[in-house]
């Protein structure tokens, strides 16, 4: 009973790393929906006007998940 | 992580530099693995006393903004500070809706969000000397530890 | 914006800062406009010299590194700087493949990885005194201006 209380309040709480890989892989989508109806790399301001996230947030968010090994993951284990 | 951690961020002081300051003070403070609402209420109060730095203490000029984070256990420590025009009455500053610049769209409101959104603040300052503002947040409270 | 725009960051030769320092200068580069691509360049380069600043440069203990950028049209400027041991030979180190540290993990290719994801490069440093990369890369090449 413990265990699941405890995964429920850890779950309960969104983390901002969670976030922050949602975000990375929308910014993903979006850059590849772009290349392939423009045939050329979306800049950054680009991607940020499509999905409404300032560009400092779009790196921030591309870092989680180019960083596999990064202090994201107790998170996720 | 029970040491200390610490960085120091140096910047213009233009209102195009305040999300990159917030972005950087996010990224360091994820490390302590906080919530996305922590987050964004560091986010919050960073950008009011960066804000005021830029419009008050600078008055628009372009200077040096100096930020300075600390993480001790599960806490947060953001300083920020500007050597601009400085505050006559820190107290009065502090005020709920008191601003001196009622002219612009300033809501007087920056000190009460730093003070809502994080659990400790407190204002240095000399005029003609400049302003410091210190705040404090414990991160991840609802974890048991 | 024609005029220049600068940051100073400082931070402990902590591992975990690297990510940290990182997400920084994206987010700095982030008002040149990038790609998602140039960001990637840029952010690999900058892991690079600051492994080696904690690795090398302060064999892993904890002291401080300091990153400076600054952007001047479209040119984006990095130096990451360490007061650690310093490099006897720099042109040998910079050498592909070349590592005074064969039993770990290092590969040698942290200076050529810098090379190539960087339009320039170059390396000062002295021996017990410390050492400093320097690297600068263009933005938005492709775009006609
Ligand atoms: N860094 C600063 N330097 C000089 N004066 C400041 C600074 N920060 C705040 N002040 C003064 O304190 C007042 C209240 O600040 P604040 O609560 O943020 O409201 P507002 O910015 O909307 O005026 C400001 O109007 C200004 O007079
Ligand atoms: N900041 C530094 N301080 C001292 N020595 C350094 C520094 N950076 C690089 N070096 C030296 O240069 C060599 C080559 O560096 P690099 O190309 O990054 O390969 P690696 O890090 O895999 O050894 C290192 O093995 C080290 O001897
Ligand atoms: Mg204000
Ligand atoms: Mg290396």
């Amino acid at each position: 009973i413990g265990e699941i209380r405890r995964y429920l309040r850890d779950n309960n709480v969104i983390r901002v790393s969670r976030s922050l890989r949602d975000t990375a892989y929308k910014v993903l989508y979006t850059r590849e929906a772009y290349t392939r109806k423009y045939l050329k790399e979306p800049t950054i301001n680009e991607i940020a006007e499509e999905i409404g996230i300032a560009k400092e947030e779009i790196v921030y968010a591309m870092d989680a998940i180019q960083n596999p090994l990064s202090l994201y993951d107790p998170v996720y284990s | 992580m029970s040491e200390t951690n610490e960085m120091k961020l140096e910047f213009d002081s233009r209102p195009c530099n305040e999300s990159f300051a917030r972005v950087s003070v996010a990224a360091f403070m994820t490390q302590l693995n906080p919530t996305l609402e922590e987050v964004a209420d560091v986010k919050t109060a960073l950008s009011e006393a960066v804000t005021n730095a830029i419009v008050h203490g600078y008055e628009n000029k372009v200077q040096k903004i100096y930020i300075e984070c600390r993480m001790e256990d599960q806490e947060l420590l953001v300083k920020v500070t500007d050597y601009g025009v400085g505050i006559e009455n820190v107290e009065l500053a502090m005020q709920p809706l008191y601003t001196t610049k009622p002219d612009e769209e300033r809501s007087g409101m920056g000190f009460a969000f730093m003070e809502a959104f994080m659990d400790e603040l407190s204002v240095e300052s000399e005029p003609g000397k400049g302003t410091t503002v210190c705040m404090r947040k414990r991160i991840g409270r609802f974890e048991r530890k």
